[in-house]
């Protein structure tokens, strides 16, 4: 009777596999100096910007209502955090005016964090004077509140990046409906159809996590992704190897990976 | 070109408040004079109807009743229709849920459907079938249930002692779950984790039209056995055991519906390409 | 040195020796590693049921301040929205969630409630195909035309008109959304074991809050 | 005939009013949407009593003391609302996170990973096949983010298939957009249902 149960041999494998590069990734992150390759989304978000600024209207970035408490959302949320950052980076260098509506009901652990991502963004260009904390403005995912936002201020751009639920579909029409660009990314599968019909760009699923490492340069980010990577090229390599085998009858790799 | 113009733009500007009117005609017209349209069977479906033919006697089906109010349109008719085609085979059920309102959900289909059911078959509770209620936890309490499920539950919704259920003294841990099916709108991969990957149980699901497109590759690859595709799936099982019922009413309801929901997305597309030359 | 202890390297180790148990439980065909898995998801259960009380007290504590701040017409709504609460709850607690009068006020009350709140967002995904689901880009022409295949493809009638739009439906998911979404998964299924990992190491804390963040 | 039950026309108000929700924010909308966070909240509270008394308290009654270590760390997840004692919450909720993530994660290898592998494994001899296995292999290729080969004579090539991947998925989630609509109006019906045969007394 062996230690590890039957048909679990190889899943132990990669599970140690997996966690390890993680580890080793991880700990020579300066070492190994990964990078994340230039992303269409990156050139997406810049463009909405700039294009507020041309047009002198507001820019709106919202980081969904996921809140920073349970991983599974704390991720995207701080996804979404760090994207705010770079656009209210460049919103304020370029004089743009940035509306961030947060969610009043989910998440609220989120706000002070936004505010104060925002003021940072101020102090770095010097103009803390025109920093209005009400720009941080609280919403309940209501229909109206939201449209009542996107009519009146109506807004040149539109992101979303963060843990959305069924409203993201009244986020993207209402601001969809006065003609603002926008991007959407949430790692939610089941909103992913919303962003990609109502918005220009949209980041499918965990793409949102490569953008934020992009623009956060954060080390620990990039290596993360490094190790999934890694592991993405594996399977792509089984998968190939293991379709020409089983075209020509050899069932050698089906049954190994089965052990 | 400003006569064209117009009718493009208010093709595209049509309020919001006239399509929701049309939108609930669409669903009435259906509901007040049903069509029986022919129904294709999906291979989704059709892999659960076969599974459950292989039921014999004294087979235990576990049957989590985990939708709320939200969908008893969806999975009532479901889980009635597999729980009429099981009952053929003298299978025993266990119902049991991990959503809040499944209770009240389970009751509502009994008194609505499963009754007559059971009485047909002479079916008693507690000897044929059973209700053990809401457990918390969500994917930690199915680990418990699979390994041990008295655990989970000590007692049934009722208040009697889970050692006083004659049909539980034979039921303990997943050896003796025959197959499990799981109505849901929440996350049916982790039941399929936690029975069928750790411990090869069959196991089947009932889930909302918007996850199957997450579900279809654990269908192709085995670890779901049979895979209700919401409406669809529930109508084409109640026309394969030759009972139709609400599910199929509803098919008929998407009839006018999803063509109505296209011509929406037809005008709003047609008229933002013509008025595009503007732009 | 110790409050840091006690605060936060207790709590982590405690997630890390936990999580290693039940992966124990998973790989290791070791009876008493199994047994105290299966005693320890017991505490789980109440754990996860002791937590589904918060959401409540959070309630309380806002609509009291809303009450005490008493503007306009809100207060007004935090009054009945704590009837409704402590309805439910002594009623659910007192009578027990299997008496008549607890399934009178469940099916009256929650039910038409619960189940109208959810699906009612049907108008707003409609009114979103209508007025923003444009085909601007290649990419999204490509979105809008099987978006309308597949709707009409989702209406039996249409089957009647053009036959082929049935073996196009089981084309479409059995073959290309089960390709892309396997892609998608993997993807997904590669980040949740990592994030696993961080978790249950420590590197990620979010749950633990932030005040002592190192 | 229109039923004459009051309850069914309490639940035909609330319909109602959660539906004109969609049309416009109006007192009877607010009235049913403060109602459902209250009724939910309840509820969630009845359904936890009865697993906290069944599961917990009784057994530590009939005399396993085992069972106050859950209890008592059940009991501390409401210091959070203490400011001085908020850090003892942290001891349940990490050990809930232990559970959850380990009970999630240790299936995910072979639920999500390597039994998905095995299933693509198909023999190229058909065109859905050679379609299917190639689908996978290229919108795999569009999450690969960080481990991108330098050289540019590749990466011209890698950024055209990654397009190709982006196509392929656009596609998918054109169909998955249809097919949420499709529930929705599913479930929605059911409401319909209820006013048409239980309020209004037709079909």
């Amino acid at each position: 009777m062996s230690l590890i149960a039957n048909g679990k041999v190889i899943d132990l494998a990669f599970l140690i596999g997996i966690w390890g590069i993680s580890a080793v990734y991880i700990l020579y992150k300066e070492r190994l100096k990964f990078t994340i390759r230039r992303m269409v989304a990156i050139d997406a978000i810049e463009e909405a910007v700039g294009r507020a600024v041309e047009m002198d209207r507001p820019v709106v970035m919202n980081i969904g209502g996921g809140g920073l408490l349970r991983g599974e959302y704390a991720l995207p949320t701080m996804a979404g955090l760090t994207v705010l950052d770079y656009v209210s980076r460049i919103a304020v260098r370029l004089g743009a005016r940035l509306i961030a509506p947060m969610y009043s009901e989910g998440g609220v652990e989120t706000i002070p964090v936004a505010t104060e991502i925002i003021r940072d963004a101020f102090i770095a260009e010097g103009t803390i004077e025109n920093f209005q904390p009400e720009e941080v403005i609280q919403f309940l995912p209501v229909q109206a509140s939201v449209m009542a936002l996107a009519d009146r201020e109506k807004p040149a751009a539109n992101i979303m990046i963060g843990y959305y639920w069924h409203e993201s579909c009244i986020w993207a029409e209402a601001f969809g409906r006065v003609g603002a660009i926008q991007v959407g990314g949430t790692t939610n599968l089941y909103q992913i159809p919303f962003f990609a019909g109502a918005c220009d760009y949209v980041l499918i699923g965990e793409e949102i996590y490569p953008v934020s490492a992009y623009l956060s340069k954060d080390p620990r980010l990039i290596s993360t992704i490094a190790g999934q990577d890694t592991f993405k090229w594996i399977s792509l390599v089984l998968i190939l190897l293991g379709a020409i085998l089983v075209t020509s009858g050899n069932e050698w790799l089906t049954n190994l990976l089965k052990i | 070109m400003d006569e064209k113009n117009t009718i493009w733009h208010k093709l595209q500007n049509i309020p919001r408040e006239i399509l929701y009117i049309l939108l609930i005609i669409s669903m009435i017209i259906p509901l007040l004079y049903p069509l029986g349209l022919p129904l294709p069977i999906s291979a989704q479906t059709k892999s659960l109807y076969d599974s459950l033919n292989t039921l014999k006697e004294e087979d235990v089906i576990l049957q989590f009743v985990d939708w709320g109010a939200g969908s008893i349109s969806i999975h009532q008719p479901g889980c009635v229709a597999v729980t009429y085609q099981a009952i053929s085979y003298g299978a025993k059920f266990v119902y049991l849920s991990t959503n809040t309102e499944g209770p009240l959900m389970y009751e509502r289909m009994v008194t609505e459907d499963l009754q007559s059911i059971f009485d047909k078959y002479g079916y008693e509770y507690g000897e044929d079938y059973v209700f053990l209620g809401y457990v918390a936890g969500a994917e930690t309490a199915l680990a418990a249930i699979a390994s041990n499920i008295r655990t989970a539950y000590s007692d049934d919704y009722y208040g009697t002692p889970i050692d006083d259920i004659p049909l539980m003294q034979n039921v303990r841990n997943y050896a003796d779950y025959d197959m499990i099916v799981t109505y849901t709108m929440g996350s049916p991969e982790s039941f399929v984790r936690q029975f069928n990957t750790q411990y090869g149980v069959v196991t089947h699901v009932h889930c909302g039209e918007m996850m199957t497109p997450n579900l279809l590759p654990f269908w192709a690859s085995g670890q779901i056995t049979g895979l209700l595709n919401g409406a669809f799936g529930a109508a084409e099982l109640e026309v394969l055991i030759k009972r139709p019922g609400n599910a199929v009413k509803l098919t008929d309801v998407y009839s006018f519906s999803n063509i109505l929901v296209f011509v929406f997305l037809a005008m709003g597309n047609i008229g933002f390409i013509l008025t595009r030359k503007e732009r | 040195m110790s409050t840091q202890l006690v605060r936060r390297t207790i709590p982590i180790i405690i997630t890390f020796l936990v999580g290693m148990i039940m992966i124990g439980q998973w790989f290791l065909q070791v009876a008493s590693i199994s047994e105290l898995a299966t005693s320890i998801q017991q505490w789980g259960i109440i754990l996860a049921a002791f937590s589904m009380g918060l959401g409540s007290v959070n309630i309380i504590i806002r609509n009291v301040r809303r009450i005490r701040r008493r503007e306009g017409t809100d207060w007004l709504y935090a009054i009945w929205l704590l009837f409704i609460f402590f309805l439910f709850s002594i009623v659910g607690i007192g009578f027990g969630s299997t008496s008549p009068q607890y399934t009178y006020i469940f099916n009256t009350i929650l039910q038409p409630l619960s189940g109208t709140m959810y699906p009612a967002s049907l108008f707003f995904l409609a009114s979103a195909i209508y007025r923003t689901f444009r085909a601007r880009s290649s990419q999204a022409i490509i979105f809008v035309i099987v978006g309308a295949i597949m709707l009409l493809a989702n209406a039996p009638m249409m089957g009647a008109f053009i036959p082929p739009i049935i073996p196009l439906k089981s084309w479409i998911m059995d073959v290309e959304v089960t390709a892309a979404y396997r892609a998608i998964l993997l993807g997904i299924g590669l980040g949740t074991i990592v994030l696993g990992f961080r978790v249950l190491f420590g590197l990620e804390t979010a749950h633990l809050g932030r005040e002592e963040a190192q | 005939m229109v039923s004459s039950d009051p309850s069914i026309w309490i639940m035909a108000f609330f319909t109602i009013a959660i539906t004109s929700l969609a049309f416009r924010d109006n007192p009877l909308a607010k009235i049913a949407e403060h109602a459902f966070l209250a009724a939910q909240a309840g509820h969630y509270v009845t359904m936890a009593w009865r697993n906290i008394n069944k599961i917990g308290l009784e057994p530590l009654s009939k005399g396993s003391i085992i069972m106050l270590i859950p209890m008592l760390f059940g009991v501390a997840l409401y210091t959070r609302y203490s400011k001085k004692y908020i850090w003892v919450s942290r001891y349940p909720t990490a050990m809930m996170v232990g559970i959850g993530t380990g009970v999630t994660v240790r299936g995910f290898v072979e639920f999500q990973f390597t039994q998905q592998i095995i299933d693509t494994f198909k023999p190229l001899n058909s065109f859905n096949n050679i379609f299917f296995v190639f689908a996978v292999v290229i919108c795999l290729l569009y999450f690969v983010f960080s481990l991108t080969p330098q050289n540019p004579s590749i990466q011209k090539p890698l950024s055209y298939i990654s397009t190709v991947g982006r196509y392929l998925m656009m596609f998918a989630l054109g169909a998955a957009m249809a097919n949420t609509l499709t529930q929705r109006v599913g479930q929605y019906a059911g409401r319909i249902m209820f006013l048409l045969y239980d309020w209004l007394g037709l079909g």
